[in-house]
């Protein structure tokens, strides 16, 4: 995944691939950010150099405390830069089918057909590997069918929830 | 010793005098508005009573209030701090009154250092040197003439002086008329009274303090000087002891010890109380002013002379000796303290109001931290900025400077914009370093960057990055585990959490 | 100076050292083990490694990874602060052979004191007096003819000793076969060899140590003595500096102190250590041994002395001479240190593991912090129950102690049981106050009261029964505002709200 | 209301009639108690005296830290009291009607005939003077009866539902 971060007047290109190997306008680091207090305060060591930030965050800006002095950055991820570059915002369209990750057993269903969702909103629960697991839809818009109902055991990658 | 103080104030300052009660096994009565029931000075106190809505004319102000409670609790002394009911002699009038003991000087000592010009005449008389200018008090009309006589530039000062209001720098005759009729309209409506006087600038001056102690049986030592030089309209900033110009004449700081005691004893005066000096580049000093209570940079004193202030101010206040002589003083190391303030000084050092969502202070050798803010306290513009104020003590001047950088990078308030950025990048400072500075300073030859350093603008690039990717994959992420997903929790503690659980 | 210092420790100590390196610019590396990720040391240094699973065997002792850390991030020098690598001969060794340089003695003075007869024998030499007892080493069979000639009661003690490992208290001459085998079993499992030898009880004797600095140019200063007789188990509790009996005989501060020199030279020292001493009530000292390391109580010295001797340590290390000669150091008021752990005082100071959810240190006048815990932290039982020190300064040792109960009682640790109502008892004690006390007044004569007391019972009754009330109140809320009904919310948190929207 | 707290071995008893007044052992006092935190940590003044407190509770039993002593104190109410001097504990029994506090418009009612609830849980979303408050129940049970629908206008001491 590729984002943008400005701050200063100075944009930096981060592709981050895993956890802990991010690229910085082309070169690569190992870093390891860890949530002190579950709140604002962060750990973070960058091929072992060690900074302790307090962020505050609002929407993609944020102001973040490093050894006393203040920093504002603003990220854009590859969606944001691209909306940007071709213009006015636009709703995202077209037909997304929302598969099981695993095989398992449904256990409910909040997902009912027509309604609206948003972002992240819960689709299915289910079950697998002793626990419960919510599946959550990777966009906003209305779901134009469920294909599951509770009771029902399924395979990996079979299609639960159609979002449009 | 008394048994109860009545602690007129609040922030750190009143904190300050609960401590040092305590230490004495004295009993604390705090006093707060409406806006500061949750305060740490309530919090501190044995006692507390409301005395009033948040403005401090109807709270901190009040004399009336703060008498009745005195009484209520039983008090035998008010300790009243600086600011508010610090200077202001109806107080401890109305304290002698109520026959409570005011942890401060007599009120007419408090009036005389309050007319400006009358304790410049004081203090010449017992042979203290003052700045050239009006000699006596006359008409504002007749200042025209008075300039003439001190020559350009000047200033125009307020009789009722103070905080730098009805205060004027002139530079050339043409520009006094319109200066002396702003000057006297402002001292008017600040003070009540628009008399002026006329001071001669003194070019590239300090501004250095003794600070002096005074029993009620006729002895005076001082402890020693505070280099306050490093100011922003008429605001110190940041205060240290010794002066390094001291450091270097310790036949100076003899002089001038002696001048301050003098000035202190020709206004009659008791318990603890600051002369203030310019002193300029060839080393000659002048009597600036006489500020009859505790200071807010106390605290430098204290770190090289090993003497609690306020403590000593109670017990001149219950009658007792002082318990030094001047030769017992001795300084050692070097002591610097940064006013940290709730105002932004990338923009103004306007005050910044806000909830103080995270806090954490500096500590470890040589770090003392005067405070008056917890983690969760809203910062309202109804009082003073400033927040802490954060002091330390080193062997050398170049030991508390590295030791302050330190503490400065420790320390961590989120919510309210501070002063903290202005102090590091003027510890940073060569002149600083190097004690060149006078007290224009920081208003004319000191530039506050706003560029950030690039390998920190890459650090904080990567973390708003990482974060953002993380929200990223928690908003999309199409499984999660269900009893994980409490409200409010992020990632990152759920990470952690299954890390300690397969440990 | 060095460029960058490896700090091979964890915890309060960490820190300490960290912060002097960041004071004299120095760049730090920090290790540490996978339950340390978050640790405050890891975050305040400039680089952090990770060397290995929590146990210390794996970790913090792992001499290999710690090297290796060394040589990968450029640290020209590794101070081991204490406990952990801090006494082992083989670090400094291991240090050499990579050319890193060691903050400490050289591994030969190391060995030299860890073997406790030894440097009994080689201070004895020096002049130093020596509590009666064996006097050269001999087998452990032989020892009961010297217990016989040194009578009773006596100590039964390890050659390899520290940390109270393979000491017996044998009160007559039956009970000696047993401790000897018990001794001989516990030296031998503890430090790899079983040699014993045999000591003289001291009665009413007081722990009396002397703080030593050395440089590599032959030259030695003592920093004076630390007071450190309150102890439970051999484990020092509560430490101060002077100590009450030398701050009455100036005479003898000045003959321990000499010998104190004499000790260190006589075991070729170089850089901070430490010679114990007993002190009996007719003030004959007697050596115990000598600590090769940074002392945990180093800071109650550096209060009164104003030198930073972990600066020192660096300074020493890089080859520099000693700033300071006897002549210079001046010992200014008094300081006590309370060893704050994770122990619950009320049930045999049993390690409490746990996560702290509320953490307020104390401030204000004269008092230190090194703490090396957060809010949010756990304590786990990987590691030693240290979890922070408080450390005041007082003009006097009276004004140190009631300074000591203010911060004890702003001192708030949530979350595990600690230290703080044990050290609050002991400066509350008159015996403490009056300095009447020895090596055995913790463990014989000091009660701690479970008893809590009337008044505060009644408050903390009113509390329980105000928050259980309004729990009830809110659960049997039949209305409540529903946009306020955030969860986790308490109806306090609502109120406050309330309140501040009608203002 | 009365409580009975317990701390070292001494009972006091403590009347609160308003949130302010309290008599404890038949005495009056003034009492004020603040959150500080939103969490552990508490601000008390008592007939003026200050006190500041963390608090950890479990149940009826509280760990109070005060100026660096801990107490233990459990605390009864008359109920508990009761149920433990007349024997084992028995379940609250009879009927409940949750009545309007009120005149409001039901906005919402979450209460479903037949469904058990527990102590707490809404079971009306009342609509007056502007804001929208929930109605919740005052004990745990069934809910025996819902006695309106969204939409109408209730007034003030209406019957909303019946616990049973």
């Amino acid at each position: 995944m590729r984002y943008w971060a400005t701050v200063g007047g100075h944009e930096y290109s981060i592709e981050i691939d895993s956890e802990n190997k991010i690229v910085i306008d082309g070169t690569p680091h190992h870093a390891d950010l860890q949530s002190i207090d579950g709140a604002t305060l962060y750990s973070l060591l960058v091929d072992h150099e060690s900074y302790d930030l307090v962020v505050d965050r609002e929407g993609d800006t944020f102001r973040i405390l490093l050894r006393g002095e203040m920093y504002t950055v603003s990220v854009e991820d590859e969606r944001t830069r691209r909306l940007k570059e071709s213009g006015p915002l636009q709703a995202p369209s077209g037909e997304v089918v929302v598969k099981a990750p695993m095989p398992g057993l449904v256990v409910a269903v909040p997902a009912q057909e027509g309604s609206s969702v948003e972002m992240g909103q819960g689709l299915v629960i289910l079950e697998a590997m002793k626990m419960e697991n919510e599946i959550r839809t990777p966009r906003g818009g209305t779901v134009k069918s469920v294909k599951v109902t509770p009771g029902q055991v399924v395979d990996q990658g079979q299609a639960l929830v159609i979002i449009g | 010793m008394f048994k109860k103080v009545l602690i007129a104030n609040r922030g750190e300052i009143a904190l300050r005098v609960i401590r040092a009660c305590q230490e004495l096994g004295v009993s604390t009565v705090a006093v707060y508005s409406e806006a500061d029931r949750n305060a740490l000075h309530v919090r501190y106190a044995d006692e507390a009573y409301l005395i009033g809505p948040p403005p401090s004319r109807d709270s901190y102000l009040r004399i009336d209030k703060i008498i009745e409670v005195a009484r209520r609790s039983g008090a035998d002394a008010i300790h009243p701090g600086y600011g508010f009911l610090a200077e202001n002699p109806d107080f401890p009038r109305a304290c002698r009154e109520a026959e409570i003991v005011f942890v401060g000087p007599p009120p007419e000592a408090i009036t005389a250092a309050g007319n400006k010009l009358a304790a410049r005449l004081t203090v010449r008389k017992a042979g203290v040197p003052v700045i050239s200018g009006t000699q006596e008090e006359i008409p504002d009309d007749r200042l025209v003439q008075v300039a003439q006589e001190v020559g350009y530039p000047l200033f125009v000062k307020a009789v009722a002086g103070g905080g730098g209001k009805g205060l004027r720098l002139v530079a050339a005759p043409e520009e006094l008329p319109r200066a002396l009729a702003a000057a006297h309209r402002e001292a008017e409506a600040a003070f009540g009274y628009g008399g002026l006087y006329i001071e001669k600038v003194v070019e590239n001056a300090r501004h250095v303090e003794f600070q002096v102690l005074a029993d009620a049986h006729g002895n005076f030592i001082h402890l020693g000087e505070r280099e306050c030089s490093l100011q922003r309209r008429h605001q110190k900033l940041v205060e240290e002891a010794p002066s390094v110009i001291l450091t270097r004449d310790e036949k100076l700081r003899a002089r001038m010890g002696e001048a301050a005691i003098k000035a202190a004893k020709a206004a009659g005066y008791v318990n603890a109380g600051t002369i203030e000096f310019l002193l300029d580049k060839d080393k000659n000093f002048y009597f600036l002013e006489m500020n009859t209570r505790l200071q807010v940079e106390h605290p430098v004193t204290e770190m090289v002379t090993g003497i609690d202030i306020v403590k000593e101010q109670l017990r001149i206040a219950s009658g007792k000796k002082l318990r030094y002589k001047q030769k017992d003083i001795r300084f050692v190391g070097h002591a610097i303290e940064c006013r940290i303030s709730a105002e932004d000084p990338f923009n103004k050092f306007l005050p910044s109001a806000g909830r103080i969502t995270s806090l954490r202070e500096p500590t470890g050798p040589g770090v003392r931290v005067e405070s008056g803010v917890y983690e969760g306290m809203e910062i309202s513009l109804y009082y003073d900025p400033l927040v802490a104020k954060l002091v330390v003590w080193g062997d050398t001047r170049a030991e508390a400077i590295l030791r302050m950088r330190r503490a400065l990078e420790e320390y961590q308030i989120v919510g309210v914009k501070t002063s903290i950025p202005f102090h590091r990048q003027l510890l940073d400072n060569t002149s600083y370093q190097a004690g060149h500075f006078d007290t224009r300073f920081v208003e004319e030859r000191f530039v506050l960057s706003q560029e950030e350093k690039a390998h920190h603008g890459e650090v904080t690039a990567l973390v708003a990055a990482l974060i953002a990717h993380h929200r990223r994959q928690e908003a999309l992420a199409l499984i999660s585990p269900r009893e994980d997903r409490a409200p409010g929790m992020s990632p990152w503690k759920l990470t952690g959490r299954r890390e300690a659980m397969e440990r």
